[in-house]
């Protein structure tokens, strides 16, 4: 369904733009905008996928990228590293207190979204974080493609050929059922809000080398651009079987296509947005898989 | 005096390929207490939804006072004057006594928009107090109470009505002495009053000294009627039992002679507020069961050994590998399998395919260098669920779908695909219908030639008999009994140590 | 003894205690570091004014959340419904002001609620959807307004709800409403019952599908009432687009999070209204000690996850999602 | 993008914050009139000031075919990658509201100047704008300023700072004896409600305070800061001053609601337009050794009169009528530059 979401899209986009979106000088400019939001939702299709929800993302790409463009002035892969780590320990902060303490994840993450928010806004009190200036040679299209292709591989690969993607599945549905089948759903859970948090430090390398300085607004709504990707893309809002690694990459696809195209047709912004909104709406409500949400929340 | 008040005509419940309830014809008098026995699963509970609304009715009526009883749903039923207290947890947390009580029956106190709480809470006071409940605050809310006392405000809410029939389902073993004293008294207040009462309960004492009459079900058939003081305990159970014993189900053996050799020790199992030091072995090819009345604390022991319950201490270990099982990947990795009483939720993940579900537990075996091959555990989950004859469309079905007999042998297949030594089934042959349990029974044989050992934890006395090579009867937490593996044993014996 | 403590620590007493002593302690706090400039009388009653627009939206979000639903256009709404009512007011003055924000959230809520209960999409994405389509709506709303200054409430003589008495009127009213639908109608008792258990619920007869866009009507009309107060205590309106009006969801919500915890003691209203209080209390605070407000969301955030901690954690095994 | 220009109508993109807050919606109102009266068409991306998206925006407009862009960015680093955009793709582009430091910022700065599709910026000296507010509060006998900002480490908020404290600092400098303070700057967003409510948290905490700086944030942050103080009930006691015009400012003038005001900076856009549109028509040359620069001034207003006729030539209708406009456009660089600094209430005047 949402390979026929993409392709619908792409489609009647191509019409109303006169192909223009189809040209080769614009799928590199279309692209450019896929790389931060497909890494970083490759952490919350995890999470998802085991039943969760992260609305911190935004928070912790703002923060890491701050720790990314703080280190890179002494050593750029030094940079990466820790951001990394800054990612992994934010993640394991939402994990714990959403594992340990058994509190719904939305609201740990909306407390967490808000805490490392304000942690970001008080670093920039001053100005900008400035990364250091090699930072924007990095700045080129096969590099990124390559990163992001490599991160998505990696978790392709440890999705479909190790017991994770198995694992996260029968968690999310089922967490009891798949104690009893020998997972570890606590700790599983925890390691995959880590894991989250360390993608998206990650990301935050891509993220630097396109803007060079960082603001305290940097990664604001990353997570609902996240949300509304994966969605488009097909991802089950309760997570479970239905979950498949194809939702992250034609969701990121659809999104920035979307986000790229609108513009082409219509000149004012309230108007995308409009559009954005309604065909968002059309989209979900076209594909989205009832039979398996017994509830629907 | 023999008013007929409530009549059911040839009703009959399908839950898919189960017929739980066949062609039942029953009628109950104005003013009598009537018991309602037989094993598990044979279809009391489904009678009783079918009456008060909670299930569908696939065929056949019930009667109430000479007009057909047409209820959709619970509070529709109660209008009626048919009352439920049902066997599961019926409460609402989150809500206070008093709102539990009236839920869907506010209109008494609405007075336009305004429902007037402070009445409510009120007439729920003086309710309660007239049960000699007044520990019980109607304002409360209700996650503040224990069980047994939501079991007794459920009674309150089901009597409330002043309904004409009122059933309680299996709500004794909830309840302690003083609150069996309590539901007894509000039993003999309904007679009082000329109410009829159905009364479900596994305690066939009790329901011989608190009834009129019993009516007996087996296999979802209506066996029989009698008077209580016609009948003793003995002559209810063969009611109960009744068909033909099936041995040929059964092992045929009764050498109940196993190898010295233990591969599983349990030493001082305890669980707060299940069971108590508890210490056995088992041996290498041996089937032990384990009975006792489903409260007994005996389904927790099953989920202990296999290392599933919080707060466990003692000790579970395998002598012959020296280590102690903790945990359950722990368990799993050792061979240890196990299947709950509460298949759905425990034992099988529903919302994911019959493939994934055989191969879960055994992903770490199938990895090669944690690397997983699609087409390996296509063929793994394929064979195995053919092996155990899964009544399927194919292995990418999902599991919901499933027959409960289907699902349970799903559960079996991963446990054989897991190729496990040591297998604790609790209920394993819950809600399936004769053909299944032959071939879980059958199958049982089979590993223990094969030399696996199996604990079944078991609430059928005649499986418990007829498959064990030993028995350990639980009751409240600790062994009550032990039974070697005997052609003269009898259920009687058995339950004498139960209750 | 131990009964009776025990006893003592599930009521309404215990549950008042405890807000009025985390307030407490937060006053102290601040009072101590700094003495002159915070936690006076006076100063309490202005931070009171600010926090009620925020208890409002926070009794709106109450009734979908005890559902278990959510709903992320909450800002959306207060935007355009803040419009509507000014773009009423140029022609109607108060009454136009007071039914554009109250009359408007309230559709807005039937819409959602329609959606959802006939797409049957979960609540958090489909109110997504519709925030992206409320914000541009808003868009246009407001170049329909003659004024110079469009969406601002440029005549003095429409402010009443921008200070007292008015504004405690409208949110006190709201409290009471919010107070009344729980105790004395049937709606709490159904949301709550919704809340735990949909499938017991639904067997006893309760219409979930109704009750839920009950709900949801609820909550935006509530939210056109936080409408009419931010509009009047900012004095206008700005249009936004791009999802930033998600800003405004989530200090409402944290009232919510407050009357969530403190559902288990029967006081929800009375614990948003502290709770959103002591959030602004702590604003208060940090400014009089001459924090940069930049670091308030941290210190929002800490607060609230340590408050959700102590009185919102879930039982050890139960699945949590 | 080049041999477009030839055939159709140019298209020139617009990277903003919002084209629909108050002073984003003024923006959009003047250049819409401009491309009306140019038959150019234009397109609008709202990027929230949000770094990935200040980026994200410049590759949107490019990928949706114009020819220029006009910008305003939110750190100067954000220009690295806008003008290397800029430059892959044959896109004109040009700033407003903002320019890059050549101190604070040198590779961005020696990259905008080498690029030949960098056309240049225009924008308002905030630093010296900060410094002229600042006097006009202490001249007025105020000795203890409080600071509302809008968003913590904005660009443009920086340099106004740093112009409060410099003209803190020449106060000082010249009355050793009757020292002025500035506190430290709260942060109130950009909206009314949060504007007042970061007010009032200032005016509580600080009592004492004789003077309150808004400091811009779109015109909401200051509606907000001033119904805080006539809610506490201290209007006409502290005195406001602010980047950003009001509705009612007349009325706040006359009331002591408002002290001074500088702005009417929704022109500034239009002269980046001419530039990029220029650019676009091959009129002005790109050099690569440098970039065309326009400091806009600040319109002053301190009284209600002033105030009247800025509503007049300002609000009510635009500063520049389509022939004014077609004019500007066949300008010469020169021309145009001195035509933002004439921009006036007296010159709409004069040229009505
Ligand atoms: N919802 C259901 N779906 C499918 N099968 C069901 C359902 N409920 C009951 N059954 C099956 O119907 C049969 C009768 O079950 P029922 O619960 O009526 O037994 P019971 O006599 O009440 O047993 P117990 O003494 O254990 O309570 C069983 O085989 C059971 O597995
Ligand atoms: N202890 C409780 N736990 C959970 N929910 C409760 C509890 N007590 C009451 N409620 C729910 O809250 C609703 C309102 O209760 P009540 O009228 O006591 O509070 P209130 O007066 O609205 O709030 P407050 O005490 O904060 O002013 C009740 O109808 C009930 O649904
Ligand atoms: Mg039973
Ligand atoms: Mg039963």
């Amino acid at each position: 369904m949402p390979v026929i979401g993409f392709v619908g899209l792409v489609f009647v986009f191509s019409i109303l733009t006169n192909g223009r979106i189809l040209n080769p000088r614009n799928i590199n400019l279309m692209l450019s905008q896929v790389y931060v939001l497909m890494i970083a939702s490759l952490g919350v299709f995890m999470i998802m996928t085991v039943g969760g929800l992260d609305f911190s993302q935004g928070s912790i790409l703002g923060l890491t990228s701050i720790v990314f463009a703080r280190v890179s002035q002494h050593s750029i892969i030094l940079g990466i590293i820790a951001a990394m780590i800054a990612g992994a320990l934010m993640g394991a902060f939402n994990g714990f207190f959403h594992v340990k303490f058994r509190i719904a994840s939305f609201i740990v993450t909306i407390c967490t979204m808000y805490l490392f928010r304000g942690l970001c806004e008080y670093l920039t009190t001053h100005g900008p974080i400035s990364a250091s200036l090699r930072v924007i040679s990095f700045d080129e299209t096969w590099l990124k493609v390559l990163l992001t292709t490599i991160v998505i591989t990696i978790g392709f690969l440890a999705i479909h050929f190790t017991r994770l993607g198995y694992d996260l599945r029968a968690i999310g549905a089922g967490e009891i059922a798949a104690r009893f089948s020998g997972c570890r759903p606590e700790l599983t859970t925890f390691l995959v809000y880590t894991v989250a948090g360390m993608i998206t430090g990650f990301a935050s390398f891509i993220n630097v080398i396109r803007v060079g300085s960082i603001t305290g607004t940097a990664g604001s709504q990353l997570e609902t651009q996240i949300l509304i990707a994966l969605v488009l893309g097909g991802m089950p809002i309760g997570g479970g079987a239905k979950a498949r690694f194809s939702n992250i990459i034609f969701g990121a696809l659809t999104y920035s296509v979307l986000e790229r195209s609108l513009p082409m047709v219509f000149p004012v912004s309230a108007t995308q947005q409009l559009v954005k909104g309604i065909v968002f709406l059309i989209v979900v409500a076209l594909t989205i898989d009832r039979k398996s949400l017994r509830v629907i929340k | 005096m023999k008013e007929v008040v409530l009549r059911s005509e040839k009703v009959n419940k399908h839950f898919g390929i189960t017929h739980a309830v066949k062609d039942v014809s029953l009628e109950f008098y104005r003013g009598e207490v009537h018991g309602l026995i037989g094993e598990n699963g044979s279809g009391k509970s489904t009678y009783c939804s079918m009456l008060s609304g909670i299930h569908s009715i696939s065929s056949g009526r019930f009667i109430l006072e000479g007009k057909e009883l047409n209820v959709k749903s619970l509070v529709d039923a109660n209008m009626n004057g048919i009352s439920i207290v049902v066997q599961e947890m019926g409460t609402l947390s989150g809500l206070t006594v008093a709102e539990n009580i009236f839920l869907g029956r506010e209109h008494k106190f609405m007075r336009g928009f305004f429902k007037d709480t402070a009445q409510m809470n009120r007439e729920t006071q003086q309710l309660l107090d007239s049960y000699g409940l007044n520990r019980i605050s109607a304002s409360r809310v209700i996650d503040n109470y224990s069980f047994e006392d939501r079991k007794l405000i459920e009674i309150v809410k089901a009597t409330y009505f002043e309904p004409l029939v009122v059933t309680i389902d299996e709500t004794t073993t909830a309840l302690s002495q003083k609150g069996r004293e309590e539901l007894f008294k509000i039993i003999e207040h309904l007679k009082e009053t000329n109410k009829t009462v159905i009364f479900i309960s596994h305690d066939l004492s009790e329901v011989l000294a608190h009834t009129d009459r019993i009516s007996v079900l087996r296999d979802g058939e209506l066996v029989k009627t009698v008077n209580s003081d016609e009948v003793d305990a003995d002559e209810l159970k063969r009611l109960m039992v009744g068909r033909e014993l099936d041995n040929r189900y059964y092992r045929t053996d009764y050498d109940g002679t196993v190898s010295d050799e233990v591969v599983l020790s349990v030493s001082n199992l305890s669980v707060p507020g299940e069971f108590e030091d508890i210490s056995f072995d088992l041996h290498r090819g041996e089937i032990l069961g384990i009975g006792g009345l489903s409260e007994c604390g005996m389904h927790e022991l099953g989920k202990a050994i296999f290392g599933g319950s919080y707060d466990r201490s003692g000790s579970v270990s395998l002598p012959q590998k020296g280590l102690e099982i903790t945990s359950i990947p722990e368990a799993i990795k050792h061979g240890i399998a196990y299947t709950s009483k509460d298949r759905d939720n425990e034992s099988i993940v529903l919302a994911i395919n019959i493939a994934d579900n055989i191969t879960l537990p055994s992903l770490d075996v199938l990895a090669k260098k944690r690397v997983l091959n699609k087409k390996e555990l296509h063929e793994f989950a394929q064979s195995h669920a053919d092996r155990m004859s899964v009544r399927m469309t194919g292995i990418k079905q999902y599991v919901f779908d499933l027959s409960g007999g289907n699902k349970q042998k799903v559960v079996l297949a991963r446990w054989l695909g897991r190729d496990s030594d040591i297998f604790v089934l609790d209920s394993p042959t819950r809600g399936i219908d004769v053909k299944v349990k032959a071939d879980i029974y059958a199958l049982m044989g089979e590993l223990k030639e094969r030399g696996k050992s199996i604990i079944m934890i078991s609430e059928e006395i005649l499986e418990l008999i007829g498959m064990s090579d030993r028995i350990l009867i639980m009751k409240n937490g600790t062994f009550n009994g032990t039974f070697a593996r005997s052609a003269v044993l009898t259920e009687e014996d058995l339950i004498a140590k139960m209750v | 003894m131990n009964e009776t403590i025990s006893k003592f620590k599930r009521s309404k007493y215990f549950g008042y205690a405890l807000l009025f002593g985390l307030a407490l302690f937060f006053w102290a706090f601040f009072k101590i570091l700094s003495p002159h400039n915070f936690g006076t009388s006076k100063l309490m009653a202005n931070y009171l004014q600010t926090s009620i627009q925020y208890a409002v939206g926070g009794c709106g979000f109450y009734f979908i959340v005890v559902m278990g639903l959510f709903d992320m256009s909450i800002g959306a709404n207060i935007v355009l419904s803040s419009l509507v009512g000014v773009l009423l007011s140029r022609q109607f003055g108060y009454y136009g002001l007071i039914l554009g924000c109250l009359l408007c959230g309230t559709l807005i809520g039937s819409f959602n609620g329609f959606l959802y209960t006939r797409l049957r999409i979960p609540s958090m994405i489909v109110t997504v959807g519709l925030m992206l389509v409320l914000e541009s709506v808003a868009a246009y709303v407001v170049k329909l307004d003659p004024a110079g200054f469009p969406g601002k409430l440029t005549d003095p003589n429409i402010l009443a709800f921008n200070h007292a008495p008015w504004n405690y009127i409208v949110a006190v009213s709201a409290f009471l409403l919010m107070g009344f639908i729980l105790r004395f109608t049937k709606l709490g008792t159904y949301f709550n019952a919704i809340g735990s258990n949909e499938f017991v619920a639904k067997s006893m007869g309760i219409n979930v599908e109704k009750y839920k866009f009950i709900g949801f009507v609820l909550l935006h009309f509530f939210v056109g009432i936080m409408a009419l107060l931010t509009v009047s205590y900012g004095r206008g309106m700005l249009a936004v687009t791009g999802m930033e009006s998600m800003g405004r969801n989530f200090k409402p919500l944290m009232g919510t999070f407050f009357g969530v915890a403190f559902k288990k003691y029967g006081m929800p209203v009375s614990a948003i209204v502290i709770g959103e209080f002591i959030i602004t209390l702590i604003f208060n605070g940090l400014v009089a000690l001459n924090v940069p407000t930049t670091i308030n969301d941290f210190v929002t955030g800490a607060v609230l996850l340590i408050i959700v901690t102590l009185t919102n954690r879930g039982a050890r095994g139960s699945v949590v999602k | 993008a080049g041999e477009k220009a030839t055939t159709a109508k140019p298209l020139i993109g617009v990277s903003i914050w919002s084209s629909t807050d108050t002073l984003g919606s003024q923006v959009k109102r003047m250049l819409d009139a401009a491309a009306k009266a140019l038959d150019v068409d234009v397109m609008y991306v709202d990027q929230g000031h949000i770094s990935e998206r200040v980026t994200a925006s410049a590759e949107t407009l490019v990928a949706a075919g114009v020819d220029g862009i006009i910008i305003c960015n939110s750190a100067s680093a954000e220009m690295t990658s806008v003008i290397n955009t800029a430059n892959r793709n044959k896109v004109y582009t040009a700033q407003f509201f903002r320019v890059i430091d050549p101190v604070a910022n040198p590779n961005e700065h020696k990259l905008a100047v080498s690029s030949p599709y960098y056309v240049g910026s225009v924008h308002e000296d905030e630093v010296d704008n900060g410094i002229n507010l600042v006097r006009i509060l202490c001249e007025k006998g105020n000795r203890k300023i409080a600071l509302e900002g809008w968003e913590a480490g904005d660009a443009t908020f920086l340099l106004r700072w740093e112009g409060y404290k410099k003209g803190i600092e020449l106060w000082n400098a010249e009355n050793p004896t009757d020292k002025a303070v500035l506190l430290d700057p709260q942060y109130g967003g950009t909206t009314s409600d949060t504007g007042r409510a970061t007010a009032e948290a200032i005016i509580n905490a600080n009592p004492d305070i004789d003077a309150l700086i808004v400091s811009g944030g779109g015109g909401d942050t200051l509606v907000g800061a001033l119904a805080a103080i006539e809610s506490l009930g201290l209007k006409g006691k502290i005195d406001v001053v602010s980047t950003d015009f009001l509705a009612d400012l007349d009325e706040q003038l006359a009331t002591g609601g408002m002290a001074a005001e500088s702005g009417g900076h929704f022109c500034d856009p239009l002269f980046a337009f001419m530039m990029v549109y220029n650019a676009i028509k091959g009129n002005y040359k790109v050099p690569t050794d440098g970039y065309y620069e326009i400091l806009f001034p600040y319109l002053y207003v301190a009284s209600s009169e002033d105030y009247n006729a800025y509503a007049k030539y300002f609000v009510d209708e635009l500063p520049y009528n389509d022939a004014e406009l077609r004019e500007m456009a066949n300008m010469s660089f020169d021309q145009l530059k001195a035509a933002a600094e004439r921009l006036s209430i007296e010159d709409v005047i004069s040229r009505r």
